[in-house]
């Protein structure tokens, strides 16, 4: 299972992978996790991928990817293509429009459900994380949840972990 | 006693981290108590766990104005006590090579992470490689062995590093840990061993005077101020390290014998491992990042009824040049998946008759699988 | 004697703008304002709203890291003291 | 309408990948608004730097000659080109870890020479593009990536430390004294023998956010709030000065330049020859 | 017009003179008119007589602080208009790779004289060696291909430096210069020719703007200061230098050409010279101050009656691979005198199944002929 | 009778293989007098230098813990030594070349972090031991082997850069001001942080003779002649100075040390535990 | 109240001594002259010919760059002034 | 023909060598010259090394010394075992003491016939070419005043000429 998040530098991409990876491990599960680096990391269109697997997993790269998170319009152009066929695609509606994408997707308005319900944009990674696994159950919600605790600061772990569920709930 | 404790929370604790922090981790395990460095892509992770975490445990971490001075620093540590290690990338790595070549001659134990990057040049900085194997070996001048190790997994670095300590002090001489970008930049789960289980070998001091650099094939060492007076210069010199600039007999006793401790336990350093080499027709040669695709595709080659069989090297320097003559022999073709234009590959070509065959790739993305499953099959199938 | 005004225009390069508000905070006579407008890159870029107040004194056009900010300055009338 | 100076820039690639509000682009704009002034065509100049996000001004934004070189080492290979072709502007544009950390030698080395180089160090405090390791010109006490306690080191003077080395030309502005910035970069390209302007520069991504500062804005008011003119600096005390930027012109001699002496030698063989 | 008239007062000029000063005189033939260095034994000679004769030239000599600057002083003149060169040995050939490496990627021609003294680090200042080859080759990170020309005499010093500047204008690349201390401080005669009969290579300037890293396998340099606004990089680049530090395609492309070029014209670059291999049964290869001593053992072989031949490498670098594969086709065992451990016989392993046996010497001292013969001797009668 | 203070030296290699009357031996002898004086045991110094004839003093001649390192490099193997031996008194001696030439930038770098090493930079004006090239010190217009028309380049002042470095300690003496220089000598490994003498020293065979003074006495003659001191600067016109030997202490300062700095931190976490 | 007058030795070490002629020309009281006397290096080897006007200054220990020169005091009577 | 010239730094050592070295090629024959470099080059016992043949020179180094010219004690103690069996020795009486040495030797007080006939030492070594020279009749003379004319200072050479001269008439 290869899923690759995308947006802007600064908006948590790194961290939902991450999250996302350590909890597949807490989960049983074997994942690796990779990131860009240098000015594209700052730029528009950074990204972070996590493969998840039941075995040991020999592919360091994934030859397309089984699910996309996009959080930014160029993000979006740049790694749609990446996508593979059947493959899921997540958005943030408020931040991306997909035109005629030919692909199974699923979009919530994150940033501004974060900004209404915590009021910080910096929680829309987390809601999507819940909403992308209630759809997909990748992983199980409680070691997604430890992996939360274990990687945000610890006064904030309460509201990510409600942001999650509130991602969740969306399904 | 911060060491023991701070290693006594790790222990048995499980993490998600990245190859180059591994390599931080295992330093902190096996003693590392002095850290100089100078940042680069992608080896910054390496200086920058290392300068949080240190101080933790008691040691030094201090960056430096550049590689050349890291290197300096690291090797003046550790006659001071220190078991020292920097972390770079290939632009920094080439500055290093003459006080690299210092630390062969003064037989000075410590550990220099090559975390490598698309080269030649600043190349492609963020992008990984494995474009550094054979300068890790002739990088700097005058013959010299080196000791170079390469993992392939985040556990492995974890692992190795502490691998790298120990034959860095055993033998003396430093150590070059071939970390590749890929490897040292992803995140896997590592599981934090109990330190009092494992092997840490001491550094060999002698209490007495004595001579540090002669009169056995690895002499023990005498730190500063234990007020014995050593005299370390990088120039010739005699066991009581005493200058010696033109004798012929002076540097071929020592040279010789530099190259022999290493050259001498060539067997015993060089880790590797073995799969399916007992019925193999064809084998395939790889390390670090780009063993893992191709142990992959001999798996799938396997499946499809191929009598192939796989060797990771482990240790890169010493060469594992046993086995794979041995393996050279039994093989119809030789397979060597690798991020660059084929250096391994000419070692190989050293010890074997068969056909050597490169399987490269550059520009920072490793093989797939079926990359080198593909190349290799249409070979086989066409002969 | 004559004393020259001059007409001054500002134009942003919309495309060229990161939203860095630094042209809005610097500038001494408050021209600018940041704007509803998203560029393609996804920042909100300033525009001109005090343009009269503007005494042209091209701190906006040095400074600004993008150089998205262009000051136009034609000359209008020449008065007589 | 498009800016008049982007005819100085490499179009194409723009916007820059500087971050939003990053001092370099304030420094491209202004070294824009030099060249123009000073009616200097850009072939005449060649750029040489060094690597960071400060070395990117010159490389690949401003559209001349360029020698992006290796970390630390762009004075040394302007020492080359400037022998070579000493009817040129020859300006370096890097960041204060490549010129005055890995490269501090070369740029000592240069201002003993007085090679009749044009020098622009973006002190923006910080290793940046690296991604925030402490650098020769971080304050003490502050936290980054590799300090993460605080900077336990003093940083230089590089201004002053340059001087000292017998530059013809030493000055210190920041990004955010655009005009006096502008004057001085003029200054130096202008000065024969060797010209160095240190521009304090803000780095919000990997500097700011350590010192509260996080976005670019933040630290340009701060420049602009702590900065003293060194003609006063006598009427301050030394331990308020210690976090001051102190702005002005350090120094400006007329020592003999390298590459006319250089040239001196071979015109007496051409006379023996004539 | 100065230069001109200065080479007119050699010519035909017989002179008594060190290696290290004919590969000078060599440069200043070939056209260099600049020189960056940093004084250090026993290359300092080379630096001294530019210094002196350079400004003669209308060229320009200058002493840099220290061998990093110069390799970069030397990159940026050869981009303003220079044929430039650089001297040095070990210690500061060791602080130049990393500017090599950026030579090799912007395809910059310079020159490196390395006059090798014993290594490894300072080891012995004064004592000449062969310890550098494979450092030559591998010094610097990244995949590359370099570039090396060894001579043995005092008068192929100054001949075989022509070719090193012709070289490395023909083929971008910078051009390593492997004397060894013994060439380089021998006093020999030199015949100096006159340049109007040499062929110099002229850079290959194109006037109007053009691709400068790409289009063709060899593209035409433009000169700063002509308008056409280059951009110089030694991170990965397009055909047109702008910078592309993310693309695989763009990696692979650059550095496959860049290693292509040398690679396809190795039979062009590697020079060698033959002797008695018609009949031979065993054969020596050597190179450098050791061919001398070679050759004389080989002389003394065959009077005795053994049929032994000689190939002296000229070239080093890209390596006379096919001469080597088909000689070793014909011997039985080849002997490789060298001032090292066993650095070129390790690259001949590559290409023979033969035995090779390095006849390694070192200390400063080279081989005498009886070494050489009687070490074959006593190997071929034992058989 | 034997001289008292060959306890101090590696008397098997004795005589040195300095040229006569070089100025080496001179600071050998001086810094023999200085331990005595000072009553430091000489298992209690490590002494760190590079490559040179200057290097020579300490190594192989003065007997403690020796670390010969490679060309320009020791004030960096130094801080190696330093930060794992704080109690130590780490001393590099080495010539102009090895630590102001290629070394300058570990110089001015361990000034800057102030680290409490003391440093003597034996200047000889050049490079003796390769034979007689300039150096970063030499003055204008002198021939050498490498300048055979004059030196077209300007020397450092090398001690008020270190002082301009942030160096706590910083003088300049010659050997010829034996007494003087015993006690900066002194002074220096007493101050706490980076402090650092210039040695001015004469050396007959490879700088001497090109200068016209062919014996070590007529250099000494001349630092004696033409020697002026740094409080009565002042007093004297610009270019008269150019040419002098500018004596006495450059600066003294007390900013805080790095070793200590850096255990500082070290204990924090001590204590977290404890 | 004592004052202390010295009695001043000095030896030259003839092995470790490079004639460099140091001490004789910076002995202020000209106490040094060079001797016939060659040691096994070929150097010629100063004396000290006017013991009686050495002063003890203590230079020519000092600046001998081979640490050649010993100057031995011993104290020999205590006046009263 | 090996010939080593050996003494102390500075006393034109290895200028005599090279007179000699091109005073042989000048002679239609083949020479090699080599030198002691470092501090070996400045202390006591520097050495310069000649080797003449008609044909070319394969051999670097001269297993022994057909002759060995000394002009210190140390240099003649350090290389005196350099010299073959029946080599010849060549000393300066002023400087060297050979004791009970084993070889045919000849000896001029070649430093005080210097300075007695032209007011400098360092004439010595021009003296002594032209005795050894005479003695030996390795080279043509006039290639050796032609290789003196070659390599003094223009104003010193008929004096370096005289010395030669006088040399060879020591004979
Ligand atoms: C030899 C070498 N060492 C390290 C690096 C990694 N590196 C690239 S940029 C940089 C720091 C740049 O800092 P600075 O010059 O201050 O520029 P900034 O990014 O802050 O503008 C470093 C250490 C390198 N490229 N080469
Ligand atoms: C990297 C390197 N470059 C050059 C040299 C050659 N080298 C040895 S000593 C020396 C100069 C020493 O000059 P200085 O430090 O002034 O000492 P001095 O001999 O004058 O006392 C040089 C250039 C070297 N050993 N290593
Ligand atoms: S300063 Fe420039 S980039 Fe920043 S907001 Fe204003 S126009 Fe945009
Ligand atoms: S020119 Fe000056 S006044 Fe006008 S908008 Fe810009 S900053 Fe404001
Ligand atoms: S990291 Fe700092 S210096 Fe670099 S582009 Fe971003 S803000 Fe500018
Ligand atoms: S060359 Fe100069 S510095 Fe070196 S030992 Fe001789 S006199 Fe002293
Ligand atoms: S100063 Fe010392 S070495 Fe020189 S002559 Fe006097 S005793 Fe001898
Ligand atoms: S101690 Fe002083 S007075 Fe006595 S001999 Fe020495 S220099 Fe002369
Ligand atoms: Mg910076
Ligand atoms: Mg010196």
């Amino acid at each position: 299972m290869n899923i690759r998040f995308t947006g802007f530098g600064g908006q948590g991409i790194i961290l939902s992978g991450v999250i996302y990876g350590w909890a597949a491990i807490l989960d049983n599960k074997n994942a690796i996790q990779t990131q860009s680096y240098g000015s594209s990391a700052r730029g528009g269109a950074c990204k972070c991928d996590v493969i998840i697997q039941d075995s040991y997993i020999y592919e360091l790269v994934p030859s397309g990817n089984d699910i996309l998170v996009a959080f930014s319009q160029p993000a979006f152009e740049k790694y749609k293509k990446s996508l593979i066929k059947n493959g899921l695609l997540f958005y943030d509606s408020d931040l991306v429009n997909i035109d005629k994408f030919d692909a199974e997707s699923y979009s919530i308005s994150a940033t501004d459900i974060a900004f209404k319900e915590f009021g910080q944009k910096l929680f829309a990674n987390i809601i999507m994380l819940g909403f992308l696994n209630a759809k997909t159950s990748i992983i199980n919600p409680e070691a997604i949840e430890e992996s939360i605790r274990h990687y945000v600061p610890s006064k904030f772990a309460d509201t990510n972990i409600k942001a999650f569920k509130l991602g969740m709930k969306l399904n | 006693m911060t060491r023991e404790n701070y290693l006594n929370k790790l222990k048995n604790q499980t993490r998600f981290i990245q190859g180059d922090e591994a390599a931080a981790y295992g330093a902190l395990y096996a003693g590392c108590n002095f850290f100089a460095g100078y940042p680069i892509t992608p080896a910054s992770e390496v200086a920058e766990l290392m300068a949080k975490e240190l101080p933790k445990t008691g040691g030094y971490y201090i960056q430096m104005e550049d590689e050349i001075a890291s290197m300096g620093a690291l090797i003046g540590a550790a006659w001071s006590g220190g078991k020292s290690m920097t972390a770079t990338s290939g632009p920094g790595f080439s500055l290093m090579q003459e006080n690299i070549g210092y630390a062969c001659m003064t037989e000075t134990p410590c550990v220099i992470v090559n975390v490598q990057r698309s080269g030649p040049s600043t190349g492609q900085a963020t992008m990984g490689a494995q474009g550094d194997m054979l300068q890790a070996r002739w990088g700097t001048h005058g013959d010299h062995e080196m000791i170079a190790l390469s993992p392939s997994s985040v556990q492995e670095s974890f692992d190795l590093m502490i691998e790298a300590f120990n034959l860095s002090e055993k033998f003396r001489n430093p150590v070059i840990f071939l970390l590749d970008g890929e490897v040292g930049h992803i995140r896997e789960k590592v599981v934090f061993p109990d330190v009092s289980e494992l092997n840490i070998y001491p550094r060999n001091i002698s209490k007495v005077k004595t001579d540090v650099f002669g009169g056995a094939r690895i002499p023990p060492m005498i730190e500063f101020g234990m007020g014995h007076r050593i005299h370390v210069t990088g120039s010739t010199h005699k066991s009581n390290g005493m200058r010696d600039v033109v004798s012929l007999e002076a540097h071929d006793t020592l040279i010789r014998r530099l190259n022999d401790k290493i050259e001498s336990c060539r067997n015993e350093i060089a880790r590797y491992k073995e799969h399916f080499t007992d019925d193999m027709e064809y084998l395939v040669v790889s390390y670090g990042a780009s063993a893992r695709p191709s142990m992959g595709a001999v798996l799938k080659l396997r499946e499809k009824g191929f009598r192939i069989g796989f060797l990771r090297l482990i240790t890169i320097w010493p060469f594992a040049s046993t086995i794979v003559k041995e393996l050279g022999k039994k093989a119809n073709k030789i397979f060597v998946p690798e991020m660059n234009l084929g250096q391994i590959s000419r070692e190989i070509e050293r010890f074997v008759s068969c056909d050597v065959l490169p399987v490269s790739k550059i520009g920072g993305v490793p093989h797939t699988i079926n990359e080198i499953a593909e190349y290799i099959e249409k070979i086989i199938v066409l002969k | 004697m004559g004393k020259t005004r001059k007409k001054i225009d500002i134009y942003i390069d919309k495309e060229l703008c990161k939203g860095c508000d630094i042209c809005i905070e610097l500038c001494g006579e408050n021209v600018f304002m940041k704007s509803e407008h998203i560029n393609s890159r996804g920042y909100y870029i300033p525009i001109p709203v005090a343009l009269d107040k503007c005494t042209g004194c091209m701190i906006c056009e040095l400074i600004c890291p993008e150089l998205a900010v262009i000051i136009e300055k034609s000359e209008l009338v020449k008065e007589t003291v | 309408m498009k800016n008049n100076l982007l005819k100085y820039l490499r179009t194409e690639i723009l916007p820059t990948e500087f971050c939003a509000g990053c001092g370099c682009g304030t420094v491209l704009n202004i070294f824009c608004h030099v060249v123009d002034e000073m009616k200097i065509n850009p072939d005449d100049i060649i750029m040489v730097t060094g690597i960071g996000c400060s070395s990117w001004i010159p490389s690949p934004y401003f559209s001349a000659d360029t020698l992006h070189t290796t970390h630390g080492r762009a004075i040394a290979f302007a020492t080359g080109v400037k022998v070579m072709k000493p009817e040129k502007h020859v300006i370096v544009i890097a960041g204060d870890g490549d010129l005055a950390g890995i490269g501090g030698n070369h740029l000592i080395h240069a201002a003993r020479r007085n090679i009749d180089l044009t020098v622009f160090l973006v002190n923006n405090y910080i290793y940046g593009m690296t991604g925030g390791q402490v650098s020769p010109t971080t304050p003490s006490s502050v936290p980054t990536t590799t300090t993460p306690y605080g900077n336990t080191e003093s940083p230089f003077k590089i201004a002053e430390l340059v001087a000292a080395a017998g530059a013809n030309y030493a000055a210190r502005w920041t990004t955010y004294h655009i005009f006096h910035l502008k004057k001085a970069m003029k200054d130096a390209i202008q000065k024969k023998g060797f010209s160095f302007v240190e521009i304090c520069s803000q780095c919000p991504t990997s500097y700011g956010k350590r010192i509260g500062m996080r976005e670019g804005i933040d630290q340009l008011k701060d420049f602009r709030d702590n900065s003293i003119d060194i003609r006063k600096v006598s009427e301050y005390d030394e331990n308020v000065l210690e976090n001051k930027f102190i702005v002005g012109k350090i120094a400006e001699r007329t020592r003999p330049e390298f590459t006319e002496s250089l040239r001196k030698i071979n015109m007496k063989f051409d006379e023996e020859r004539a």
